[in-house]
């Protein structure tokens, strides 16, 4: 059984709908990376397993039962994380409070999770104190990505994590996406680094106008002309 | 006085606090080239462009802009004199739509002053009617067409970076300052910007001066390369020469890239 | 047309006056119901329709407007403060006509209003209630004191006129400051008042007047508490250190003794406090009002001036508070009358105002009790 | 949404009838006039927060400025004083106050002379401090004699009121500029609290400027700028017609300037100015980046709005004939506009009026309305034999704000971008 | 020595009790601010709705005739506040709830809030009249007058029992509610919420918790806010309508969101009223001794007639908006 499985989802803000039937499935050892053009759909489809817009059809399974339209303060105890894409720190908190905020469903001690993000992003732990909102771009996406894996999660949904980070903490993050999963919790990604992404993809999806336009292992992906031309800049 | 440098910094200082952004920092611009800024995250890079757009006042230095010392012009100032800029974190209107976003760059039009609104309906027709024709020309090279009547603030993040970008092309400047456009920007569309930067740079002579984390970007777009690194200018020259950088590349690249 | 007739009033149910304002009412209101009581007016009954004019002139201005205009009162009594008073006879009542009576506008400016005669009232100008003051403070020997008045028409006219006539009696003013309305702490404007012992507060029992009174009596720095007529009220005394207000002197529009002052005061009952402050006022108000209008004859506005006078002044069969009946039969023989009420003799000068009578007042025991009259 | 808007004006027309039936043409006519004179007033408010996005709390100061204006434009000449010395007394008052100025503008120009920064500042505030004693030292004697010997007051000019609205519309103008300028940096809510301030800082003055405004004691009566009732009586007009006649007259009169205004407005807002004004309002940062200069059209649109603000407060006391500077109070002259206009529809014209109008008759008529209510209630309960309830009148006057309260509480609830919102302009 | 004493009473305690009675108000009124983002006019409505809920307790107490050491009022006061709680959250529901679900704008629930303000005053005087009640009908309020001739001085230094017990309460509820802001994880969640509502959700936290724990101390604090100015002055149902402008500016001139900056506020506006109109004559009295004839002190010499008091307070107002545009402790902006 698929860690989380969504089928034929129809969603949107509202008025006509955005996505227009999305399947796809991940299984717990999975690195999942939706790639597309932009206002594809892919950050809706994130919202839409969140639980932060109107699914109005299909179904999501996230450990066999349908979540559809649960709200996040139901998920993130159940192992749902969520990064997105804007607007994705407390900027007038601290470091170390935005972290704290991650873990916020945990009633267990989270020092030692903290300590591992620390870890992973050193630049963090030197501006613990330092009020979010005055970082850098690329700090900031750590903290985002800091602040997601601070509760455990076992889907992490990320909504572009690369995005303005220096080309050596993009490897750096990507790798640790890796880590992460190899420590048992289900990756799934959008990127517009697609070819990076895809390169360490277990699954891919390409979506357009709200559709899978191409499904398949990310050297799949790549592999296609079709898709590199249209959908990965050649 | 060197005619040919669009943008002169000199010496510029900033502290935020304790922390010190930007450090004794000169470099320079010349005209009718597209000078790339590189370095790691939370160098400065982005500090210095608000500095040079005149967003935040520098603690101490000068920005020169075509000749012209600019140090604690409002950006609307530097606007009029021929420099854009767009934001890292796209700065959206996001109550207008997307169309309106982009009508409202041009500068000086008639329709924006009361007296004028009243008294010279016609004057004030005719360019808009201008403004708008150029607008949808802007919007539909974007593939922005179909959500032109979106509000901003509903656009999806990639398409809020077009929009920014968009609006340099609203209006003819000396130089454009990009703050990561390319971040979260689909890369096939990405191709196409890329090509018509350079050919507004070739064509009409725009000068750009452009922060990106995208190697493959500044490669192809950029000569010279400047990095930067805590606040300060540490290389200059081409692409090439940067990657050669044995420390830079550990610094900045992480691991060494092969040439693309 | 034999059927009744309609009065207004118009007082500030809401605003800074709000807590003195019912009772006020209801000496008009108790006007009416002994009127109807006793054979009704013009055959019919007698009714009033009241209006909020919230003690400021441009909501007076419509209250005045609806129950001129609306609801096509003969007479109006009221308003309460002097600028309402003014705001609504300036917007309707002079166009229309119509006869104001107000029991409270102690201001001095409307002696002078330019009001075609039509503008009463049956309380005294506040020139003479300051003048009293200072005679009654000189004749207990106070000899210096400090003034604090609310800053308006009220406080500013009043403190104006006791100054001047403390002053040429011989004290000494040693302080005469304005303070504003609803302000929860007034110890820095009592702090400049320290120069006399004697506090006089010119401001209104349920607004100001009650903060600075306790704000003095916790400071210590005074011995004596002085108060005007918007003082008087028994919620200024609540929960104060009664001690030191024991004694605290008062003034207020008032009666003489006499005839009419005992049965006026005889209507006291439940719901009603015939010595509230001005309510003895609004009762002669409205007795008037009906007298005027029963005189006239009908309930038309046109004349009721000029039968106002008549009824309000010798010579005349004296006609006292509640002698409705026989007030309407002498009106219906022919018979002159006076009307003398429960405030006084109520002979209107050229100006529309009286020769009040002021009373004094002083507290006893936790409560204001009336000590007589002021010469 | 025009169908809507079409619904609720019909709606509204409707309930003009209706209080015209229930309560009299010419009581509604007055209340006609005043709501013009609100819709103006919503209008200005209209221009600066739904157009400009600046929050201003201060309204009350430009009513208060527009209203003594009327005064001192309008109100008969007052011989007394000038047959005294005042006149002569405050001119010199004025020249103090131009020395005064003219000090302090040369102490800041002192960088010229070679003196700069600490010494600069300290001859500025030393100028300041001159130029304040200067001017209270030929003022306050002034003051002091107008108020005594000097005919009480300055009174008026004479001229005609439609002359002292505008003169409140300048007035009103000049006094947002200097706002403007200390206080526009400030950000929303900050902004807000410094107006109230400024508002505060008018009503104190002018309340207490007896020899120029009279305070406490009002001004009355102030004459129409069209025939009085009066006017028409001594030409033996009948009570009714005269009042009608009168107050349509008015009421025209107001209704031509308040059209005026809307087709002004509504056009700048239509076109790229709007678009501009929207773009500042909703970011700032980048509509500076994009060339607008931002302070200054913000002050523009302060400005602007204030001399709509400041003529609606002129109408309005023109209209009660009576200038009474206590009667000025925060909840029905700021906070009663903004929920004129944030019911209305924030950004809308036709919102903004909409609102004014059904506010100010909501006001009106609460009164009978609470009173209506309460006798029902009493009538009810004697029968249930609980007795009536006791000082009804008082009671009912008090609930007025309540009926007020629970019309602005419900008309958001069901509309919370207000009755009328402001709709995105689709350009394509 | 005198006028020392008389200074401190004047001007130290006087602006103590004034500015206390304001930060108390503006403590409420920045945490809403804080989170839910708007200025909630009707703070004023909760502060005496509490202080009546206080009132009838007390009055009930006393008709029990239970006897307390220390006023009644302040005995009452941890019940009235949890009804007072209870009525915030009811207003919360009823009116704001509602609004916050179609995404009103922060302007859309202050105006909701005017509304609410007009309700409830309405009804207040439905039930209570116009009048106005004292705590202190069935006991007296203890004054006291510290002898200070030991120092020299002909007068005593006057405080009161509430006083002391308000500028206590105070002092102890600011420091309270910093702890549990910077501190608890709830207190946290709230700021986390008041900066990012979004990614609060996104986070798990339950946001529809901590609006409900918002209202819950903004009541109960309304409530001791409103029960300690009727202690001091008296009980009337436009007890802190009339000073809600004032206590705006506090919050405002603090830093809206900043509880600390409240107490700064409320202090700065408390002595700028008071130190407006204070006599400078009465302190400097004994100069008149050692300066010549010409020289001496006019009989009032005060920075500003009182007419002019509040003036004062909002001059200062600006200028400290002037010069620190967020409030002294840099505040948030909707
Ligand atoms: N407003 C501010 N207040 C305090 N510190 C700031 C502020 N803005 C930036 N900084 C700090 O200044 C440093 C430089 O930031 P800047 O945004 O210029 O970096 P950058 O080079 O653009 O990085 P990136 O590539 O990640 O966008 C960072 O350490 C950041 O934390
Ligand atoms: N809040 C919203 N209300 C209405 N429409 C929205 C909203 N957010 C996004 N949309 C629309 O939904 C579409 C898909 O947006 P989405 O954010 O999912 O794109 P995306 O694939 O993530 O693109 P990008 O790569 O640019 O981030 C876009 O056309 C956008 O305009
Ligand atoms: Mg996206
Ligand atoms: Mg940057």
């Amino acid at each position: 059984m698929p860690l989380i499985e969504l089928k034929h989802v129809v969603g949107g803000y509202g008025g006509a709908p955005i996505l227009n039937g999305v399947n796809m499935a991940i299984e717990k050892s999975d690195i999942g990376v939706i790639v597309g053009p932009n206002g594809a759909g892919k950050s809706t489809t994130l919202k839409a397993i969140f639980g932060l817009l109107k699914v109005t059809g299909g179904t999501i399974e996230f450990g066999g039962e349908n979540i559809a339209n649960s709200l996040p303060d139901k998920l993130v105890p159940r192992g749902l994380s969520f990064v997105p894409q804007e607007k994705n720190v407390f900027t007038s908190m601290s470091v170390e409070e935005n972290l704290e905020m991650g873990a916020f469903t945990r009633k267990d001690d989270f020092k030692a999770t903290m300590a591992w993000v620390y870890e992973m992003f050193p630049v963090l732990g030197e501006k613990r104190r330092q009020p979010a909102g005055e970082l850098s771009g690329g700090q900031r996406q750590m903290v985002a990505m800091g602040r997601a894996l601070m509760s455990k999660p076992s889907l992490l949904m990320l909504d572009e994590p690369s995005a303005g980070l220096s080309p050596r903490y993009v490897i750096e993050i990507f790798e640790t996406i890796q880590r992460v999963n190899a420590e048992g919790v289900g990756i799934l990604m959008v990127e517009q680094n697609a070819r990076q992404a895809l390169a360490f993809a277990t699954k891919g999806f390409v979506l357009a106008s709200g559709q899978n336009r191409f499904t398949g292992t990310g050297a799949e992906l790549i592999a296609d002309p079709e898709v590199a031309k249209s959908f990965l800049g050649g | 006085m060197s005619s040919d440098l669009v943008i002169d910094v000199r010496n510029v200082s900033k502290r935020f606090g304790g922390l010190t952004a930007v450090n004794n920092c000169s470099l320079s611009v010349r005209r009718g080239s597209i000078t790339g800024l590189i370095g790691p995250n939370g160098a400065g890079k982005s500090t210095l462009f608000n500095m040079v757009g005149g967003n935040i006042v520098p603690d101490s230095g000068q920005v020169i802009f075509d000749g012209q010392d600019v140090t604690g012009f409002q950006p609307y100032q530097l606007f009029r004199i021929g420099m854009l800029r767009t934001f890292q974190i796209a700065h959206e209107f996001s109550q207008m739509t997307a169309l309106e976003n982009l009508m409202m760059v041009p500068g000086d039009q008639p329709g924006e002053h009361l007296l004028d609104t009243w008294l010279r309906p016609r004057l004030v027709r005719s360019r808009e009617t201008d403004v708008r024709k150029k607008a949808l020309d802007v919007i539909d090279f974007l593939k922005l067409g179909h959500v032109r009547d979106e509000l901003a603030g509903n656009l999806s993040g990639g398409q809020k970076k077009l929009l920014e970008l968009g609006r340099t092309m609203m209006v003819d400047a000396k130089i454009v300052l990009l703050d990561e456009v390319a971040a979260g920007v689909n890369k096939t569309l990405l191709n196409d910007l890329a090509s018509n930067i350079e050919r507004m740079n070739r064509e009409l002579g725009y000068t750009f001066f452009v922060i990106e984390h995208d190697m493959d970007l500044i490669g192809r777009l950029c000569d010279p390369v400047i990095v930067m690194a805590q606040g300060e200018k540490i290389a200059e020259g081409p692409m090439a020469e940067i990657r050669a950088n044995p420390a830079i590349v550990e610094a900045y690249f992480g691991t060494p890239v092969e040439a693309v | 047309q034999d059927s009744g007739a309609t009065i207004g009033f118009i007082g500030g149910f809401t605003g800074p006056i709000e807590s003195l304002t019912p009772p006020i009412f209801a000496g008009a209101e108790l006007v009416v119901s002994q009127v109807n009581e006793q054979g009704g007016i013009l055959g019919g009954e007698l009714s009033i329709i009241s209006a909020d004019g919230a003690c400021d002139a441009t909501a007076a201005a419509a209250a005045a407007d609806k129950v001129i205009n609306t609801d096509n009162v003969t007479g109006v009594v009221g308003a309460l403060c002097t600028g309402e008073t003014i705001g609504a006879f300036n917007g309707s009542g002079l166009s229309g006509g119509v006869v104001f009576i107000s029991p409270a506008s102690s201001a001095p400016t409307l002696t002078t209003l330019e009001d075609n005669d039509l503008v009463y009232r049956t309380t005294p100008s506040d020139a003479l209630q300051g003048v009293k003051l200072a005679n009654l403070l000189l004749a207990k020997g106070v000899n210096d004191i400090a003034i604090t008045y609310v800053n308006n028409d009220y406080g500013k006219g009043f403190a104006d006129a006791l100054a001047a006539a403390y002053e040429a009696g011989g004290g000494t003013i040693a302080a005469n400051l304005a303070h504003e309305e609803g302000k929860a702490d007034y110890r820095a404007e009592l702090g400049n008042l320290v120069a006399s012992q004697n506090l006089v507060i010119l401001a209104y029992a349920n607004a100001s007047g009650n903060t600075v009174l306790r704000q003095a009596v916790e400071s210590g720095n005074f011995t004596t508490y002085v108060g005007g007529d918007g003082m008087v009220g028994d919620d200024l005394l609540n929960g104060i250190d009664a001690a030191a207000v024991e004694g605290m002197i008062a003034t207020r529009a008032g009666a003489p003794s006499g005839a009419a002052v005992d049965i006026y005061n005889a209507f006291t009952a439940d719901g009603f406090t015939a010595n509230a402050t001005y309510a003895p006022q609004a009762y002669d108000a409205a007795f008037l009002m009906a007298l005027a209008i029963e005189k006239n004859g009908s309930s038309a506005r046109e004349g009721l001036s000029a039968a106002l006078r008549e009824v309000s002044s010798a010579p005349g069969e004296k006609i006292l508070p509640g002698e409705w009946a026989k007030a309407k039969e002498l009106i219906a023989a022919g018979t002159d009358i006076d009307y003398e009420g429960a405030g006084g003799a109520l002979d209107f000068d050229e100006a529309g105002d009286v020769d009040g009578i002021i009373v004094e007042l002083a507290v006893e025991g936790g409560s204001f009790v009336e000590k007589g009259l002021i010469d | 949404m025009i169908q809507r808007s079409l619904t609720l004006f019909g709606g509204l027309f409707v309930l003009i009838l209706v209080v015209g039936w229930v309560m009299g043409l010419p009581f509604t006519s007055s209340r006609l006039v005043e709501a013009a004179a609100y819709a103006l007033i919503a209008l200005g408010l209209n221009i600066q927060w739904g157009y400009g996005g600046l929050f201003n709390f201060g309204i009350m100061g430009f009513l208060m400025v527009g209203g003594a204006a009327v005064t001192f434009i309008s109100y008969p000449i007052n011989p007394d004083f000038w047959g005294s010395d005042g006149p002569m007394m405050l001119g010199r008052a004025l020249l103090a106050f131009a020395i005064g100025a003219l000090l302090v503008l040369a102490a800041r120009q002192a960088h010229r002379v070679g003196i700069t920064g600490k010494w600069k500042g300290a001859l500025t505030v030393l100028a300041w401090f001159v130029a304040y004693v200067l001017y209270r030292s030929q003022l306050d004697p002034a003051a002091a004699y107008i108020e005594s010997a000097g005919g009480g007051w300055v009174g008026g000019l004479g001229a005609h009121p439609v002359l002292g609205w505008l003169f409140g519309g300048v007035l009103a103008a000049g006094i947002a500029y200097v706002i403007g300028k200390i206080c526009l940096g400030l950000r929303t809510d900050y902004l807000a609290i410094a107006t109230i301030g400024i508002s505060e800082i008018i009503r104190a003055l002018i309340k207490n400027m007896d020899w120029l405004t009279r305070g406490t004691l009002t001004v009355s009566p102030i004459p129409w700028p069209t025939p009085l009732p009066q006017n028409y009586q001594a030409g033996g007009m009948d009570i009714a017609s005269s009042l009608l006649l009168a107050r349509a007259g008015y009421l025209v009169l107001a209704l031509v300037i308040l059209a005026a205004v809307m087709w002004l407005i509504s056009r700048a807002y239509a076109g790229p100015w709007g678009r501009m004004m929207r773009a500042i309002r909703d970011n700032h940062i980048a509509a500076s980046s994009m060339g607008k200069n931002v302070t200054a059209r913000q002050l523009e649109i302060f400005v602007f709005g204030s001399v709509l603000m400041g003529i609606g407060g002129a109408m309005l006391v023109s209209f009660v004939q009576i200038f009474d500077p206590s009667s000025y109070q925060p909840i029905n002259h700021t906070f009663l506009i903004w929920v004129m206009v944030i019911v209305g529809g924030a950004g809308t014209n036709w919102g903004a009026l909409f609102g004014a109008v059904l506010l100010w008759l909501i006001w009106v008529i609460s009164e009978p309305l609470s009173k209506a209510i309460f006798d029902m209630v009493s009538y009810w309960s004697t029968n249930v034999g609980w007795g009536a309830i006791p000082e009804i009148e008082a009671r009912s006057a008090q609930m007025r704000v309540f009926v007020l309260g629970l019309v602005i509480t419900i008309a958001l609830r069901f509309a919370p971008k207000g009755l009328i919102p402001e709709v995105v302009k689709r350009e394509g | 020595m005198t006028e020392i004493i008389f200074f401190i009473n004047q001007v130290v305690i006087s602006g103590l009790v004034l500015g206390c009675i304001y930060a108390l108000g503006a403590i409420g009124i920045t945490l809403i601010f804080g989170i839910l983002r708007f200025a909630h006019f009707a703070h004023s409505e909760l502060m005496t709705g509490g202080a009546f809920i206080a009132f009838l307790l007390a009055s009930a107490f006393a008709a029990w005739g239970i006897v307390t050491p220390i006023p009644t009022g302040f005995v009452v006061l941890p019940i009235a506040m949890v009804l007072a709680a209870i009525l915030a959250l009811g207003i919360d529901k009823g009116f704001y709830a509602p609004l916050r679900k179609r995404g009103a704008k922060p302007v859309t629930l202050l105006i909701a809030s005017i509304g609410v303000t007009l309700m409830v005053q309405g009804l207040i005087r439905l039930f209570f009249g116009a009048g106005s009640y004292s705590f202190f009908e069935n006991e007296p309020k203890e004054i006291f007058r510290i002898d200070t001739s030991a120092l020299g001085s002909t007068r005593p230094l006057v405080i009161t029992e509430p006083q002391v017990l308000m500028i206590l309460v105070t002092l102890v509820s600011v420091i309270a509610l910093h702890f549990f802001l910077t501190r608890s994880r709830l207190g946290k969640a709230m700021r986390a919420m008041a900066d990012n509502a979004d990614l609060a959700q996104v986070s798990g936290i339950n946001t529809a918790l901590v609006v409900r724990v918002t209202w819950v101390i903004a009541g109960a604090l309304g409530c001791m806010a409103g029960t300690m100015l009727a202690l001091d002055v008296t009980l009337k149902p436009d007890l802190a309508f009339n000073i809600i402008l004032p206590i705006f500016a506090a919050a405002i001139v603090g830093g809206l969101g900043q509880a600390y900056g409240a107490i700064a506020g409320g202090l700065l506006i408390g002595f700028a009223e008071t130190l407006a109109v204070f006599n400078w004559t009465m302190l400097f009295r004994p100069l008149n001794a050692i300066l010549p004839d010409w020289a001496q002190l006019p009989s009032t010499l005060a920075l500003v007639p009182t007419e002019y008091k509040l003036t004062v307070a909002f001059v200062i107002l600006v200028i400290t908006l002037l010069v620190r545009p967020t409030g002294i402790f840099k505040g948030a902006s909707s």
